[in-house]
């Protein structure tokens, strides 16, 4: 058989400290889809390729992210980065860009929206999945789904304040959409506060923006105020239903909304067969490592569809190592991933043109289970 | 005048404050050092209870005493292997201070770091018109105040009480005196430490657990003891108490910018009266 | 116009009046001595023209110029030093360490010079350095000059805390109980040096319960009790008043 | 009761206290004089526990029982109770909780409120104090409460560190009225005092340390006609 | 708070390594870049140098006697100092550098002014509210600091003489590196005259014993506010380096575990020695923790982190850092120079 020709890719992520989990989750998926991934392996001008992941733990600070881009790209001569972006972002795509170490990134922390993004002094960052985008697409998915709903709070840590928010707040107000933003500060225990003056401000949903953690405590603490009716939610996805359970109480969690990126579930998006197959199998992989059920989705958007549009963009490039052939084959380029199929345009979208998205579609938990509710795919932009 | 919700939320945010201020304060006064770990005491007083109650099956109530107990024999060999070893105040605060690192990331190797949540153990909601109180926190604050009451009343109107005191302000002329200084400050040492493993023992079934949870905690009692005058462990409960109505009022009222609100009182306070509100002056 | 002169200075304790409109005048170069039963308020009176207590009621001028209500350092600017009643040390430096910050202000030059290290500077260090020598050897700390002052025996570190005052350029001396723990051998040694001194034309204020101490180096007497001044005069008369002896001295001296 | 065989106490490198014996019996009374430095305080620490003398450094028996090592703590059990140099005082505390400590070790309630009564009626300036903090007593009256404290314990053995440092010239003598009446209760007493004048007069055998080690030992009323002693301790 | 100080002896430091080896030494450091070009080992080293700065800054402090828990907010202050002037106002780097040290420094001039009045563990507490407000405020001062966003700080400029580009911050690292030796250089230099000088004798006075050293005419407040500003300016450049070598400044930069970072490092370094303690400390801390940032089992690398430095300050002796033990073994070993000893008889 033939030797596949191995390109290393860097995983920059937090693996340790309070978003370690997060990290870590996301090492697990990607191993085992690379696994897949690599069994039949991509052909640029006939040769065989094959991705290998190489881990890094940014430490969740931008010191820790740099040191870990410099090792990756100086010591490990690394090409191109991909990763779960936090407070990391822009001190990597410092030292990638200068090196013209191709970076796609989930989001940046605002990144994107916030404006610290500049296509013009970025150009090897690409913005896999801007967040507020899909902010935006997971709310018209709320309403679509509770068409009855009063006021819909969104919440989110001080860390996240930036002109994103204006952007988001411009597009729900010009969809008709009744909302009222709260901000918290980063590393809150008691939400108590807050949740008061969402209740005064009329809303009964409210969607966390922020981190998973803040969201579950609203659940739990609104429930112990009393104010069942409200409900709630995150765009952060559901590592594990159970979780929630736990954390927030089993009645308590009962409907909490999430972001859920499930090709198994999709009913409007639509996601190539062998995806869906390859999307089971990961999923089972994952779940005979970890020894329990494995039903975190997310991992879809921000995690393999990244590599795919990475190999595809290679391919139609037809060079592996030229990072301004690939970038101009990401550029308006159309990509079979896990998560749809997807024209990376987005001229509109804040000026750049490489941002990439995926459909906003929730899921609730019932019972012990996530449940889809609904879904907003997201609209290429030409 | 806020809320009714707001006010219960203040009170419960108080007890823990409380709790651990008074703990630290103890520790402060007979070794002399701020004991920097009590947040990750807390921390592991909540994977106690944590897993004595979902894994072994022990009633809550138990669970807390056990938390108290393991912690405080945790507590007595930090003291007696690692602080007496270490000469001079200064270094006894770094390796507090490194022993945060240490314990969190001994925590992340036994429980990883997830995130996860004690159910609630005393369901149900007290609704009196105006106001719902969860019987949780009724729990937590009743609890509090039995455990306050009872330190206040050792530590002020018993033997061992007066001779706590008098080994923090003068351990030569204590031992002269016939107080077995060593014996009495291992003992302080486990109080200390038990207290911040109960707060967070008690709070486990309203805050999530992870290895992380200790270090709000921590800063805001060390805020709570500046503000009550460090040394008084009157101080340190009208501090914590003060700290956590704060805590919450000011976030209903100013939402985000709460945190410099809060910060900036805290300096004011200590502006006005640099030694704290019960601390004594040092003239 | 006197020296030093305190008018109607009083310290109120909550209710307590340590101090009780005391007047007192002392002239250049008297060594003066005061004496008075324990918590009449000797040390609140070293406490208040030190700064370290501002007067309840009162003031208190040197050289003419009110000095009540300025902070301790300034008035030891001007020249008035005190020591302590109990031991109070740089804990943690070697005798010579001690003396040399207690040395600030020996120096005519400032802090930029020193960092700069002018030749002033260096001149004025060694100046410094030989006074601060000059001073070890009288007070004999010379062999302990390397020791740290926590360890040195009671009487020694008295002898320290003299000798800081008196590195830290004095006019009016402030003595606290200087004598404390010493032999009489020991105590006489410190008279001798209390003399000298007043014979540089330094003022010396010194509380004392020895009285051979206090007959052999006092200029002149004042008697507190309660807070209030009852006696004042030369040494052997105020040691003889009725009242003094009632209040302070009793019959037999130990 | 008390022996001190060869002890040695070194600070570093540096000896305090060089191969010195001592010895008390029951109901002595036993005084010590030396110069700024000699070893005083530090030969009552040694014998306190403040201050270790190591096993190979001498020797202090107690009743018969080897004490070197002990702590503090557990030597005050014993029934030796030092007031010490310096006061020592807890600042914080009032003055009758001072006064409690002093009587840490004792059980009877009756007999400590007895003991506190005959404190308060020696120093009467005590009783107006009773509820303030120590440390805002003068100097004068912390050293009352200082020997206060140590009265409370109702040692077997009180070892005495210049107790009348600080006290006015009357108090003084009240003091050594008291010290004379501890004496005939049958406590054995061992006092360091500067003030030799005072020592000299009550107790019955003297010492002399010069440079850590004795240099003179003898009655009481052979030393105060020793002339090296009549120059530098009584300035005559 | 001043038992801290039990290790303050006024050594002088001049004579204790010969000059020879310092010259030596300090050539080899400057010609690293000559032997290595490997990216991570000279940004680990500027790094290593921008926090030993920081650590000499909170060093400085302590030498009054002050704890300061929140030394990282004035890397904050220069860093976002000379970001805002940058990027934000588009002013030339180099004199925005300059000022950014200033900035940070009148900053700490006008909070010691107020705050130093409480000395003890009341400056700590309120040092550690203030980083948390200088971290707040560059959050939510969305005008000025743009955030969380952050700022992105461009790299120095090329420095042209004649026609001829001299040094290109863009190219390699070695002119950071220079940057950072500069910097080291200059704050140790200052720092080292302070502790030589009066100023460092009266620093001790008013740690070691407040009220006496304010007896005999020290004004505590004046010290202690040079010691702070002082500080502040130097740690102010710090941060500035420090932002412009991540070309980029987030509110999560500086915080208070940072704080404490500073702080361990100039502690385990040994705070006897004004500038040396603080370079040994973080090249041993910082080091340690970008090694053990490589291992990826969670918790690990916190753990062991802790450990470690718990187990060296178990080992070290009384009141010194490693730094002291450098030079106990010069004092006994190179120089065989004898420990005071009084004269003692023969047993
Ligand atoms: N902690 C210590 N460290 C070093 N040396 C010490 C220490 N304590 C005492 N010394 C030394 O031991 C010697 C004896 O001191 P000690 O306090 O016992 O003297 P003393 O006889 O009580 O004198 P005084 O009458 O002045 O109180 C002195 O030279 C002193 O310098
Ligand atoms: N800070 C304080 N708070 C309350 N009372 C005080 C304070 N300082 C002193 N006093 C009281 O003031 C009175 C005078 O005290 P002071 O120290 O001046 O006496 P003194 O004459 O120096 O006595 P001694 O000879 O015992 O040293 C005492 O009764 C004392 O208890
Ligand atoms: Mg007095
Ligand atoms: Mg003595």
């Amino acid at each position: 058989a033939e030797e596949p020709i191995i390109i290393n890719v860097a995983i920059i992520s937090p693996l340790s400290g309070p978003a370690g989990p997060w990290g870590q989750v996301g090492l697990d998926v990607y191993e085992a889809w690379l696994e897949l991934f690599n069994k039949e392996g991509f052909r640029v001008n006939g040769k065989l390729y094959n991705f290998k992941n190489i881990n890094y733990d940014s430490l969740n600070t931008p010191e820790g992210g740099a040191a870990c881009a410099k090792r990756a790209i100086f010591e490990d001569k690394v090409k191109f980065i991909v990763g779960h972006w936090d407070t990391s972002f822009l001190a990597v795509s410092a030292i990638s860009n200068p090196a013209k170490v191709i970076l796609i990134a989930r989001n940046g922390n605002e990144a994107v929206g916030g404006g610290a993004y500049n296509p013009e002094k970025m150009p090897y960052v690409v913005f896999g999945t801007p967040s507020h985008e899909k902010f935006l697409s997971d709310i018209k998915a709320i309403v679509a789904a509770y068409p009855n709903y009063k006021r819909i709070g969104i919440s989110d840590s001080t860390l996240g304040k930036g002109v994103g928010w204006d952007y988001v707040d411009r597009d729900l107000t010009a969809a008709g959409i009744r909302f009222h933003h709260e901000w918290y500060p980063f590393g809150t225990q008691d939400y108590s506060p807050y949740i008061t003056r969402f209740k005064e401000a009329g809303c009964d949903v409210i969607y966390g923006a922020g981190d998973v953690l803040a969201a579950m405590m609203i659940t739990k603490q609104r429930w112990d105020m009393g104010l069942k009716y409200i409900k709630t939610g995150t765009a952060g996805g559901l590592l594990d239903p159970k979780m929630y359970i736990d954390v927030s109480g089993y009645d308590a969690s009962q409907g909490f909304i999430a972001q859920h990126a499930n090709p198994l579930d999709y009913k409007k998006t639509k996601v190539n067969p062998k995806f869906i197959k390859m999307f089971r199998e990961v999923q089972d992989m994952v779940s005979k490592k970890q020894g329990k059920p494995f039903n975190y989705t997310a991992w879809t958007d921000w995690g393999c569809a990244h590599m795919q549009i990475l190999a595809q963009a290679m391919m139609k490039a037809g060079s592996v190592d030229d990072p301004d052939k690939i970038m101009n084959a990401i550029r308006g380029g159309t990509f079979d991933t896990m998560a749809g199929k997807y024209t990376m345009s987005g001229a509109k979208t804040y000026g750049s043109p490489i941002v990439f998205g995926n459909p906003g579609c929730i899921s609730i938990i019932k019972g012990n289970k996530e449940v889809y509710l609904s879904e907003n795919p997201w609209k290429p932009i030409p | 005048m806020p809320p009714a919700e707001i006010l219960i939320e203040g009170l419960t945010q108080s007890c823990i404050y409380m709790t651990m201020a008074f703990g630290m304060v103890l520790v402060f006064s007979i070794l002399g050092i701020l004991n920097w770990t009590h947040g990750q005491l807390f921390m592991l007083g909540a994977f106690i209870v944590f897993y004595s109650t979902t894994a072994a099956g022990i009633p809550f109530p138990i669970g807390i005493l056990l938390a108290g107990l393991v912690m405080a024999g945790i507590g007595i060999l930090i003291k007696k292997f690692i602080i007496d070893r270490i000469k001079g105040e200064l270094y006894i605060g770094v390796a507090t201070l490194a022993l945060i690192f240490a314990l969190e990331g001994a925590a992340s190797l036994l429980f990883t770091s997830d995130d996860r949540g004690l159910a609630i153990i005393l369901p149900g909601v007290l609704n009196l018109g105006v106001v719902a109180i969860s019987y949780q926190k009724m729990a937590v604050i009743i609890f509090t105040l039995i455990v306050m009451t009872a330190m206040y009343f050792v530590l002020n109107h018993t033997k061992v009480g007066l001779a706590i005191r008098a080994v923090a302000q003068q351990p030569v002329a204590a031992s002269l005196y016939g107080i077995s200084t060593e014996r009495l400050s291992l003992i302080v040492m486990g109080i200390g430490c038990a207290l911040a493993a109960m707060a967070g023992a008690i709070m486990a079934p309203l805050y999530p657990i992870n290895p992380f949870i200790g270090r709000t905690p921590m800063i805001m009692a060390l805020l709570a003891i500046v503000i009550g005058g460090l040394g008084s462990l009157t101080g340190a409960i009208v501090g914590g108490l003060i700290l956590g109505f704060l805590h919450s009022v000011i976030a209903y009222y100013i939402s985000y910018l709460s945190e410099v609100v809060l910060f900036g009182l805290i300096i004011l306070i200590l502006l006005v009266r640099p030694q704290g509100l019960f601390g004594a002056s040092a003239k | 116009m006197p020296y030093l002169e305190l008018k109607n200075v009083s310290k109120h304790f909550g209710r307590l009046a340590a101090v009780e409109e005391v007047n007192l005048q002392v002239g250049k170069g008297e060594i003066l001595g005061i004496v008075g039963p324990n918590g009449s308020g000797k040390t609140t009176l070293i406490n208040l023209i030190s700064g370290y207590y501002r007067p309840t009621k009162g003031t208190i001028y040197f050289n003419g110029k009110k000095i009540s209500g300025l902070r301790p350092d300034k008035i030891a600017e001007l020249g008035i030093i005190r020591t302590f009643q109990s031991n109070v040390l740089y804990e943690g430096t070697t005798v010579v360490e001690s003396m040399l910050i207690s040395s600030y202000q020996q120096y005519s030059t400032n802090n930029w010079q020193s960092f700069l290290e002018t030749k002033a500077w260096k001149d004025d260090n060694e100046k410094a350095v030989g006074r601060v020598i000059e001073l070890v050897k009288l007070l004999d700390l010379l062999n302990d000059t390397f020791l740290p002052a926590e360890g040195l025996s009671h009487g020694y570190q008295r002898m320290l805390g003299i000798a800081m005052a008196m590195i830290a350029n004095p006019q009016v001396l402030l003595l606290d109980e200087p004598t404390t723990g010493m032999n009489h051998e020991e105590a006489m040694f410190v008279v001798d040096k209390i003399k000298l001194l007043s014979e540089q034309g330094v003022t010396v204020i010194l509380i004392e319960h020895n009285m051979k101490v206090l007959l052999n180096v006092a200029t002149r007497v004042v008697c507190l009790s309660f807070g209030n001044k009852i006696a004042d005069g030369i040494p052997e008369e105020v040691m003889n008043e009725k009242e003094v002896i009632e209040a302070y001295l009793g019959t037999e001296i130990l | 009761m008390l022996e001190l065989k060869n002890i040695w106490v070194k600070y570093g490198k540096k000896a305090a206290v060089r191969k010195l014996s001592l010895s008390v019996n029951k109901g002595d009374f036993v005084t010590i004089l030396g110069a700024n430095g000699a070893g005083k305080t530090t030969m009552l620490n040694a014998i306190s526990g403040i201050v270790k003398v190591k096993k190979n450094e001498g020797e202090i028996y107690f009743k018969g029982e080897k004490i070197n090592g002990w702590k503090p703590g557990k030597i005050a059990s014993l029934g030796i109770i030092q007031i010490p140099e310096g006061r020592k005082l807890f600042p914080l505390l009032t003055v009758k909780e001072n006064l409690l400590i002093g009587a840490y070790l004792r059980k009877d309630r009756k007999g400590i409120q007895q003991s506190m009564d005959e404190a308060l009626t020696l120093f009467p300036v005590l009783k107006d104090k009773l509820n303030a903090k120590s440390r805002e007593l003068s100097g004068g009256q912390q050293q009352m409460l200082a020997i206060a404290r140590g009265l409370m314990a109702k040692p077997e053995m009180l070892l005495l560190d210049e107790p009348s440092l600080g006290l006015s010239p009357l108090i003084r003598q009240q003091l050594a009225e008291t010290i004379k009446e501890i004496h005939r209760e049958g406590v054995t007493l061992v006092l360091v005092e500067q003030n030799a004048r005072l020592g000299l007069m009550l107790a019955s055998y003297g010492y002399v340390l010069e440079n850590g080690e004795m240099s003179l030992q003898g009655k009481t009323s052979d030393l105060l006609k020793n002339d090296d002693v009549k120059k530098a301790y009584l300035g005559v | 708070m001043r038992y801290f100080f039990k290790t303050i002896h006024l050594i002088d430091y001049k004579n204790i390594v010969p000059k020879t080896v310092i010259g030596l030494f300090i050539i080899l450091i400057l010609l690293i870049p000559v032997f290595t070009r490997n990216v991570v080992t000279l940004s680990t080293l500027i790094m290593t140098g921008i926090w030993a700065v920081a650590a000499m800054g909170f060093t400085l402090v302590l030498r009054t006697g002050q704890f300061s828990l929140g030394q990282s907010a004035f890397m904050a202050l220069g860093g976002y100092a000379s970001a805002i002037l940058t990027a934000q106002m588009g002013l030339p780097f180099w004199p925005s550098f300059l000022v950014s040290g200033l900035v940070s420094g009148l900053i700490a001039l006008l909070v010691g002014m107020v705050v130093l009045r409480v000395g003890g563990i009341y400056f700590s507490i309120i040092t550690l509210a203030l980083g948390e407000i200088v971290r707040i405020i560059a959050l939510q001062w969305e005008p000025l600091t743009r955030g969380s966003r952050g700022i992105i700080a461009s790299a120095p400029p090329p420095i042209i003489l004649g026609g001829h580009e001299l040094v290109n911050f863009n190219a390699s690292l070695a002119p950071y590196f220079y940057f950072m030796i500069c910097l080291v250089a200059v704050t140790g230099l200052v720092f080292w005259r302070i502790g030589e000088s009066r100023l460092g004798r009266t620093f001790a006075g008013t740690a070691l014993n407040p009220v006496l050293a304010e007896h005999q005419g020290i004004y505590l407040m004046k010290y202690r506010v040079i010691a702070f500003t002082v500080a502040g300016v130097f740690t102010g450049y710090a941060g500035a380096l420090y932002t412009h070598f991540l070309q980029v400044i987030t509110p999560m930069v500086f915080g208070l575990w940072q704080s404490i970072q500073i702080m361990i490092m100039s502690i385990v370094g040994g705070i006897g020695s004004l500038v040396g303690g603080p370079i040994v400390g973080s090249i041993l801390l910082y080091n340690l923790g970008e090694y053990l940032s490589r291992l990826d089992t969670p918790g690990l690398q916190s753990f062991l982190f802790g450990s470690v430095v718990v187990i060296v300050v178990m080992f070290l002796p009384q009141g010194a850092g490693l730094v002291n033990l450098w030079e106990r073994f010069w004092n006994k070993v190179v120089w065989r120079e004898e420990e005071y000893e009084p004269d003692e008889p023969e047993d």
